[in-house]
């Protein structure tokens, strides 16, 4: 099948299932939500679509692999087809069965990272913002100082002093996504903390906790929100750039970064596997980017 | 006038999105407009004055649809017109001033590449004639120094003289209608005066017709021809406009009329010592000084209306008073004992003693709490209410500011009219339990009939309270009616001050003057004689 | 012009304080990676007097803040010193590299800026249509692969056909269209790379504005979508835009050394790599240095052009 | 005689590499492919794209630690010996060596050789070339081969080294590729400076980047250096490597990824090179520490892996198996006849058994520094050791660092050897009690005692059956599970001809590909 062939069918498929999944959300759902979903672009639903499916993937990988994430069960390399659907990787696992497997912990991973660097870094960023004066720029400062250095290189130095098991991955590459994170979340602070409703609260003797807690935050969420979807899409990406340089994710765990960099070398001659894994990742960063951008568009009232 | 009427409206239709339905905005209404006619058009907001206006040029804005009637504008049927044909008309047949020039000015362009842009895309003339164009129509708006303003950007220019250039902007073409869209209500009375006496003249010079928008009836007075009264999307009445005033007929148009019957009875002069005095108080922002020298005390069940116009130093004042801008030079007395100046250094005690109402509701509400935190957060932490107790006391609070307690307690802001919204923070005031209120201009956002229903409550809260006001106001006619000490500020300084009777009876301090002579009247004749007036002084 | 001036003074002090950061960071980091530079050089033949001697040899046995304190005051007089692990001296290890990174930025920002700015007004142009999402999901999906990944492809479908060379080779002598040649490949997966992001924010800086009250006023004036979108809504959109491309120009410069190890470039991304696994710090921080101060200038740069496109920051009325 | 050869050159990405396999017997190429060695002809560029090469590489030749920099020498240096490709040393610089007593050796210098500068090459340079790496300040990594050497000095046109005791395979450590002979001046060496009298002369060099060199035109081998020029150039990703050979940027790549041999032999456009060796691979235990320090968990560990799969898939089929046994079929004594381990789960759980365990928890820690593949490896060893009720957790290390903080340091790594030439060398460096490099820290009495004997043994049958039984204490008794010996892998272009015999001394025929390969 040529490349346009498949792209046209691939796009009518997916406009066709979000439709289908659109009318029967709207069926399904209550009143109040049954408006918001026939309301939603087609785009948004094809979204809430794909990440419902990587989520129920995720959650039942066990259940849904036709094989172990781990187990060897045949030669490398087999064709797509058979008791393999996907055919074997370089070890003669089944690809299928570690792609699913890699929802679970690319998914998990890549949560679990950015929402550690959003805790951290919109924490700090809010709190800089609403505090100003010398805590304000010393962080920033700092922060700036961090964002100098090239973020790769800067997890890769971390990594090497630390080592790699997937708890340190995760708060490296939070730590260096932190620092933009608190770039955004002080900037979007920024423009809360000159409101009314903060300075009565200021007035009123709030703590910082407080103001931080339930002033700023809600209604800094909006921006964070759709910060959190391409950050978290980026932490697939620096999973595998990690792994290009010989560290990331600890073998055997399937996850799809690694999986794009251990089979990468096949496309060289034309064999899409690879295909696979990093098509999945960009499936989900397209499907979280739709959500985000449907629900920014929400937020922002801006009319169709 | 001739038979044929410029512009043309028949049972006019136009609705807006509500997520996935359609709610109507404009029900049914006719308009018809002769050439060199001015119709004022009045209504509150959410009347739909401004959709119709827009309707008249055949535009509706994002997330509005025109859905039924007919709209002719010298024979074009607008709403079959192709876009580009109706681009055609905009700018160059029928032009628009918008509400605030400051936003509707691009702010990357220097004036006279706006005003010449809708000429040169016509093609209706070159850019040096346009340029040269410019300046006359400038001149006429009576803006200072017209050959050189032009090359200025928006920012570098005045409020007032921005609306001016807007007005000549739309002249650029010499249209035939120009819709204006409450042109005056951002500015200062003072500033008002100028920019209403250079529209009339230019719209009467030119003989262009135009729809004149606003809420202001004394406005409009002054302006219209013929008024008519919007409500709700439809049509109330309409006649001219010395009719309309002399005699209005609907029950609404004569509720319009009778907004301005409250006033405060006259108390007797206090006695008693001061809760707050503000002690030969001055302050800068930076190295830019904002105030001198201010001294004025605020009396338990006393309103104190401070007044000026913006840049005055009144909000200045307020932010002084609640600790928020520490001053150089004096002090602030709170029961005979002076308070810290910065808030972070004050007590909770004395943070309660003195609360804020905010001008806008808007952004003074955190949008993502319920009422039941907003109001009862500042229980919580003053009183230290908790669990029942804390939910009996909003639900007082609620009913103290006439709001069903069952029906509001879980909304959010945004549920909520802008009426309402005020409320909340007048509640929000009164859950500290404090001695004085600072209200900033918290009726000013508001329509008269709904800045009239929150005065009452500030007036009853007041007596059954004992609560001590400032009230900061740029609005006169505010100040008659709730004050009973009058302070007015000018350039960061007092200039007059002392009970309301005093104040407004002459002889008057000039600024004062000045101010009390340029607050619009409700006579068709007013501003005309005033200008007159004025004249003759100079 | 005096306000600008003085913006540019002060982030420059500000700047030096961010290199001062950067490099203390960078040298504590390095100093905190396991082993050190002799045992990096001897690798497993090492023995305890091979690298005693080395360590002799290289000045390692100094106390960490003497080395630091050294590196600065030679830093400061500008004087980088000598790699220690090739006893070269670093500005000549540098300079060559410094002109390709720089070289392959410019040449990926020449193709990714116009396309992301076409793109992104379009897309704003004509939002929610077809367009828009094709070329939303598209940019999207660019981003999503790896860079490595994106950089196999395109060796795939363009230099396994021949058209264009799968590796880089140039030298200062090459001319300027081999080079553009040589290096087309690595500049095209950049582009694809960082296009995505600036169009996402060059359309949605333009969407954002285009609920202004001017914008308004520009459509009943008559004016058309495009001299809207292009007139009215860009100019004021610059400074979001300039800034996103300066970080993305800034990302080209710093952050490239996966593309550098597929095409076999030689930029300062792999000498910093190299050099990391070395241990060889003067290198280390004089790379770091340099990637910063891209950094802080692009950043600078990408401020003072906002102000400049900004009447209302240049010109105070 | 410890540290006879080293084992260096191991950088983060996973470099692998041994010392010498000198005795091991060289690739025969198969007779459809002779056709292409007929003649060599003089001409054409060589261009050789090397997986490794840094750009802090030094010129130093005590420090050259990579294929890169060591290819990069061979192009442009000679040595005093030369291991052919059939593994036995013949004269280079030193046109003849001899030694009457075993401890002092004199080398006869090659007269009319001419380094690139012109100078010409004399005892004296030898001298300066060879005290680089001696003395208390010496840095270089085989300082340790000139600890017994209490002299070395020119007589007329020779230099003569003496030892401390006798030594009769003096001459292969003088082969070692470190020994580079450069000019001297004032009995010292510039080793910033790349003059050499080998077959190019460098054009360019940028450090981890690239080198370009001509031919030498006063080479003094009239049958070597066939082309005009050389480049060598550092690819170190390997689908670049893989790039650049199929799209004719290069004409020879090394260390091709297991997993795509096959579908590069498929495409007909690249010949593959795989030279057997020595070399192999191995997960070292720490013998000291609980659980290894029982025989029972380590032959348990040792039935747990599938050999078989392994150079399957780790090599892509371009190796064998081995049987625990660091000594391989190319050496002297190779026991040939052990009992061959296999993937035996019901052998392993009975080892377990006796070990008093029902199951076992391990933590083995890899990098592909350790060899290129060895993650993938870990991940089948713990795979296969799963269904012997062993759960190995597999740790993976960053590569930076890996040989300073995991091996020897960690209880259970990864880890590779080059193998050596004399069983005695292997067995001395990686098995014998206190060894620096006995990376199990494995004690064994008996072992100790034959090899003490066996250095001394004459009588050929003795030696070999003591040799025979060290093999079958290390196979069975000994703390390294060694499942596989790994060939060299390299791919050519199709026009590339290579004499019919390519040396398994080291990788790239030697580091010698430039002076002993030609275009067809």
């Amino acid at each position: 099948m040529s490349l346009p062939v498949f792209l046209i069918l691939f796009l009518l498929g997916s406009f066709t299932l979000a439709f289908v999944f659109r009318a029967t959300l709207s069926r399904a759902l209550p009143h109040n939500q049954a408006i918001v979903a026939r309301d939603m672009p087609l785009t948004a639903a094809f979204g809430i679509m794909v990440v419902a499916v990587y989520l129920f993937v995720a959650v039942f990988a066990p259940l849904l692999a036709p094989f172990a994430e781990r187990e060897v069960v045949g030669a490398q390399f087999q064709p797509w087809g058979g008791a393999h659907l996907l055919g074997t990787d370089r070890l003669g696992r089944d690809m299928l069965s570690r792609l699913i497997y890699g929802a679970r912990n690319t998914v998990g991973i890549a949560f679990a990272t950015t929402a550690l660097a959003f805790v951290v870094g919109a924490f700090l960023g809010i709190w800089a913002a609403l505090r100003g004066g010398w805590l304000d720029q010393v962080l920033s400062r700092f922060v700036d100082a961090l964002m100098a250095i090239p973020s790769l290189i800067f997890a890769l130095l971390l990594l090497t002093i630390f080592g790699t098991s997937v708890l340190t991955l995760i708060l490296v590459i939070a730590a260096v996504d932190a620092t933009r994170v608190y770039r955004i979340s002080r900037s979007v602070a920024q423009g809360i903390v000159v409101m009314d409703y903060i300075e009565a609260a200021r007035l009123r003797g709030e703590g910082s906790w407080y103001l931080i807690r339930r002033e700023i935050l809600p209604n800094a969420l909006a921006p964070l929100v759709a910060e959190f979807g391409l950050r978290f899409c980026f932490v697939f990406l620096t999973i595998s750039s990690l792994s290009f340089l010989g560290l990331g994710i600890k073998p055997p765990m399937a996850d799809w970064g690694s999986m794009v960099r251990d089979n990468a070398t096949l496309i060289t001659f034309g064999d899409i596997t690879p295909l696979l894994p990093a098509g999945a990742i960009a499936l989900l960063t397209v499907a979280v980017n739709f959500v985000v951008d449907w629900q920014l568009h929400r937020a922002s009232g801006l009319k169709e | 006038m001739t038979d044929t009427p410029l512009l043309s409206i028949r049972d006019l239709h136009i609705e807006g999105r509500a997520g996935e339905a359609w709610l109507p905005i404009i029900k049914g209404v006719d308009l018809t407009l002769h050439r060199g006619e001015v119709l004022g058009l009045i209504g509150e907001s959410g009347a739909g004055k401004s959709t119709l206006g827009l309707a008249a040029m055949g535009y509706a804005r994002d997330g509005c649809r025109i859905s039924g009637g007919e709209i002719v504008f010298d024979g074009i049927d607008l709403r079959s017109a192709s876009e580009r044909r109706k681009r055609s008309l905009r700018g160059r047949r029928i032009a628009y001033v918008a509400q605030s020039a400051a936003a509707s000015f691009n702010p990357a362009h220097k004036l006279i590449d706006q005003y010449a842009e809708a000429p040169l895309f016509h093609e209706v003339m070159t850019r040096a004639q346009a340029q040269s164009d410019a300046v006359k129509l400038y001149d006429k708006m009576r803006l200072p120094n017209p050959a050189e303003i032009g090359f200025r950007y928006p920012h570098q220019v005045s409020g007032g003289q921005l609306q001016r250039a807007m007005t000549a902007m739309a002249m650029a073409c010499r249209p035939d209608l120009i819709i204006f869209d409450e042109p005056t209500t951002a500015l200062d009375v003072t500033t008002q005066i100028e920019v209403l006496a250079a529209i009339r003249d230019i719209v009467r010079q030119f003989d262009t017709a135009a729809i004149y928008i606003t809420h202001d009836l004394a406005v409009v007075a002054q302006m219209a021809d013929r008024i008519k009264i919007l409500l709700r999307g439809e049509q109330v009445e309409e006649a001219d406009t010395r009719t309309m005033l002399a005699a209005p007929r609907a029950a609404y148009t004569k509720s319009l009329w009778a907004v301005r019957s409250f006033a405060r009875a006259l108390q007797p002069p206090a006695t008693d010592a001061p809760i707050v005095s503000v002690r030969g108080v001055t302050a800068a922002y930076g190295k830019t000084p904002v105030l001198h020298n201010v001294s004025f005390d605020i009396h338990a069940g006393r309103t104190v209306a401070v007044v000026g116009e913006s840049g005055s130093g009144k909000s200045t004042t307020a932010r002084v008073i609640t600790g928020l801008l520490p001053p150089t030079a004096g002090e602030v007395l709170l029961d005979g004992k002076a308070l810290p100046p910065d808030y972070r250094a004050r007590s909770r005690a004395q943070l309660r003693q003195c609360q804020m109402i905010y001008q806008m509701a808007d952004t003074a509400l955190n949008p993502k709490l319920p009422l039941r935190e907003i109001i009862g957060r500042p229980a919580e932490m003053y009183l230290g209410l908790k669990g029942r107790a804390l939910r009996e006391r909003v639900r007082a609070l609620l009913d103290m500011i006439e709001l069903e307690p069952d029906a509001y307690i879980d909304r959010l802001p945004g549920e909520l009219s802008g009426g309402q919204k005020q409320r909340i923070g007048i509640a929000r005031a009164l859950a500290a339990d404090p001695q004085v209120v600072i209200c900033d201009e918290v009726t000013s956002a508001l329509d008269q009939i709904v800045q009239e229903g929150i005065l009452r409550l500030l007036d009853k809260l007041q007596g059954e309270l004992g609560l001590a006001y400032m009230f900061i106001t740029h609005d006169l006619a505010t100040v008659r009616a709730i004050a009973d000490d009058v302070v007015v500020m000018q350039h960061g300084a007092i200039v007059e001050q002392g009970a309301k009777a005093q104040v407004f009876a002459p002889p008057h301090a000039p600024y004062t003057e000045l101010l009390l002579s340029s607050v619009p009247e409700m006579h068709p004749d007013w501003l005309s004689n005033l200008l007159a007036a004025r004249q003759s002084q100079t | 012009m005096h306000a600008v001036l003085k913006m540019i003074a002060q982030r420059l002090a500000l700047g030096a304080l961010t290199l001062f950061v950067v490099s203390i960071v960078i040298f504590g980091a390095t100093e905190l990676l396991p082993g050190d530079l002799a045992s990096a050089i001897l690798g497993q033949s090492a023995t305890p007097e091979t690298l005693a001697a080395l360590r002799a040899q290289l000045g390692l046995n100094d106390p960490a803040p003497v080395r630091y304190w050294a590196w600065l005051t030679g830093a400061l007089q500008g004087d980088f010193g000598v790699s220690l692990a090739t006893r070269r001296p670093i500005a000549d290890m540098i300079e060559q590299r410094l002109g390709n990174t720089l070289f392959l930025a410019l040449y990926a920002a020449a193709l990714a800026v116009p396309l992301a700015l076409v793109l992104g007004i379009l897309a704003a142009l004509w939002r929610n249509t077809i367009f828009d999402r094709v070329a939303n999901a598209g940019a999207l999906s660019a981003i999503s692969f790896p860079e490595f990944f994106v950089a196999y492809i395109l060796v795939l479908w363009l230099a396994q056909s021949g058209y264009f060379p799968s590796m880089v080779r140039i030298s200062p002598a090459s001319s300027l269209a081999d080079k553009l040649y040589m290096s087309f490949l690595p500049a095209l997966t950049l582009t694809l790379v960082v296009t995505a992001h600036m169009m996402r924010m060059t359309r949605a800086a333009i969407i954002n504005l285009m609920a202004s009250p001017y914008i308004e006023m520009a459509r009943l004036k008559g004016a058309s979508p495009l001299r809207i979108v292009l007139r009215h809504a860009l100019p004021n959109a610059l400074a979001p835009i300039i800034n996103v491309i300066a970080l993305n120009l800034a990302y080209l410069i710093t952050g490239v050394v996966v593309v550098e190890v597929v095409f076999v470039y030689p930029g300062l991304g792999q000498l910093m790599v190299d050099s990391v696994a070395k241990r060889d710090i003067a290198v280390v921080q004089a790379i770091a240095l340099i990637f910063a101060s891209a950094y802080v200038l692009l950043n600078l740069t990408a401020d003072v052009l906002s102000t400049l496109t900004n009447p209302r920051l240049m010109k105070r009325g | 005689m410890k540290n006879l050869t080293n084992r260096h050159g191991v950088t983060r990405r996973g470099l692998m590499q041994g010392a010498a396999a000198l005795g091991a017997a060289g690739l025969i190429l198969p007779a459809g492919m002779r056709k292409a060695h007929a003649e060599p002809q003089r001409g054409g560029t060589f261009r050789i794209g090397i997986g490794h090469g840094s750009s802090t590489d030094s010129l130093d030749p005590g420090l050259w630690d990579n294929l890169y920099v060591q290819v990069f020498a061979a192009s442009r240096h000679n040595q005093l010996i030369e291991v052919n490709n059939e593994g036995q040393l013949v004269p280079e610089i030193a046109e003849s060596w001899d030694s009457t007593d075993g401890a002092t050796w004199v080398f006869k210098i090659r007269e009319g050789v001419t380094f690139h500068s012109g100078k010409t090459v004399t005892p004296e340079d030898v001298l300066a070339s060879l005290n680089h790496h001696r003395g208390e300040d010496a840095t270089s990594a085989i300082k340790t081969f000139f600890d017994p050497v209490t002299d070395i000095r020119v007589d007329g046109q020779n230099v003569v080294v003496t030892l401390d005791a006798p030594n009769g395979d003096f001459p292969y450590l003088m082969s070692d590729y470190h020994l580079a002979i450069m000019p001297g001046t004032d009995g010292r060496i510039d080793p910033t400076s790349y003059d050499g009298c080998g077959p190019y002369v460098v054009e360019s060099y940028e450090p981890g980047v690239q080198a370009s060199l001509t031919r030498n035109p006063d080479y003094w081998k009239s049958d070597r250096a066939h082309f005009d020029r050389v480049e060598i150039l550092s690819i170190l990703d390997s689908t670049a490597r893989l790039n650049a050979l199929m799209t004719g940027g290069v004409d020879l790549i090394d260390q091709i990824d297991p997993a795509t041999i096959g579908m590069l032999e498929a495409r007909g456009t690249a010949r593959i090179l795989s030279i057997p060796g020595n070399a192999h691979y191995v997960f070292p235990m720490d013998s000291r520490e609980a659980p290894f320090s029982d025989n029972n968990v380590r032959l348990a560990l040792k039935y747990a892996i599938d050999r078989e799969d392994m150079v399957d898939k780790i090599l892509g089929g371009h190796g064998a198996v081995s049987n625990d046994n660091p000594i391989g079929p190319a050496n002297r004594y190779f026991h040939a006849e052990m009992e061959a381990k296999t993937f035996d789960p019901d052998r392993a759980r009975y080892h377990l058994r006796e070990a008093g365990m029902d199951s076992l928890n391990v933590t083995l820690h890899v990098a592909d520094a350790a060899f290129s593949g060895a993650v993938d490896a870990g991940a089948l060893f713990a795979e296969t050791a799963r269904q012997c009720g062993i759960n190995i957790d597999l740790v993976r290390e960053p590569n930076d660092g890996y040989w300073d903080n995991v091996w020897m340091q960690k209880p259970f790594v990864a880890s590779y050897w080059g193998g050596r030439a004399v069983e005695d060398q292997m067995f001395t460096t990686g098995y014998a009690s206190g060894s620096s490099w006995n990376d199990s820290f494995w004690e064994h009495e008996r072992f100790n005692e034959l090899l003490v004997r066996a250095r001394s043994e004459i009588d050929e049958d003795l030696r070999r059956e003591m040799y025979h039984e060290m093999q079958q204490i290390v196979s069975f008794e000994g703390s390294v599970i060694i499942p596989m010996n790994n060939n060299y892998v390299m791919a050519t272009a199709l026009n590339v001809a290579t004499p019919e015999r390519i040396s398994a001394n080291w990788n790239l025929d030697g580091f010698r590909c430039v002076e002993r390969w030609w275009f067809t």
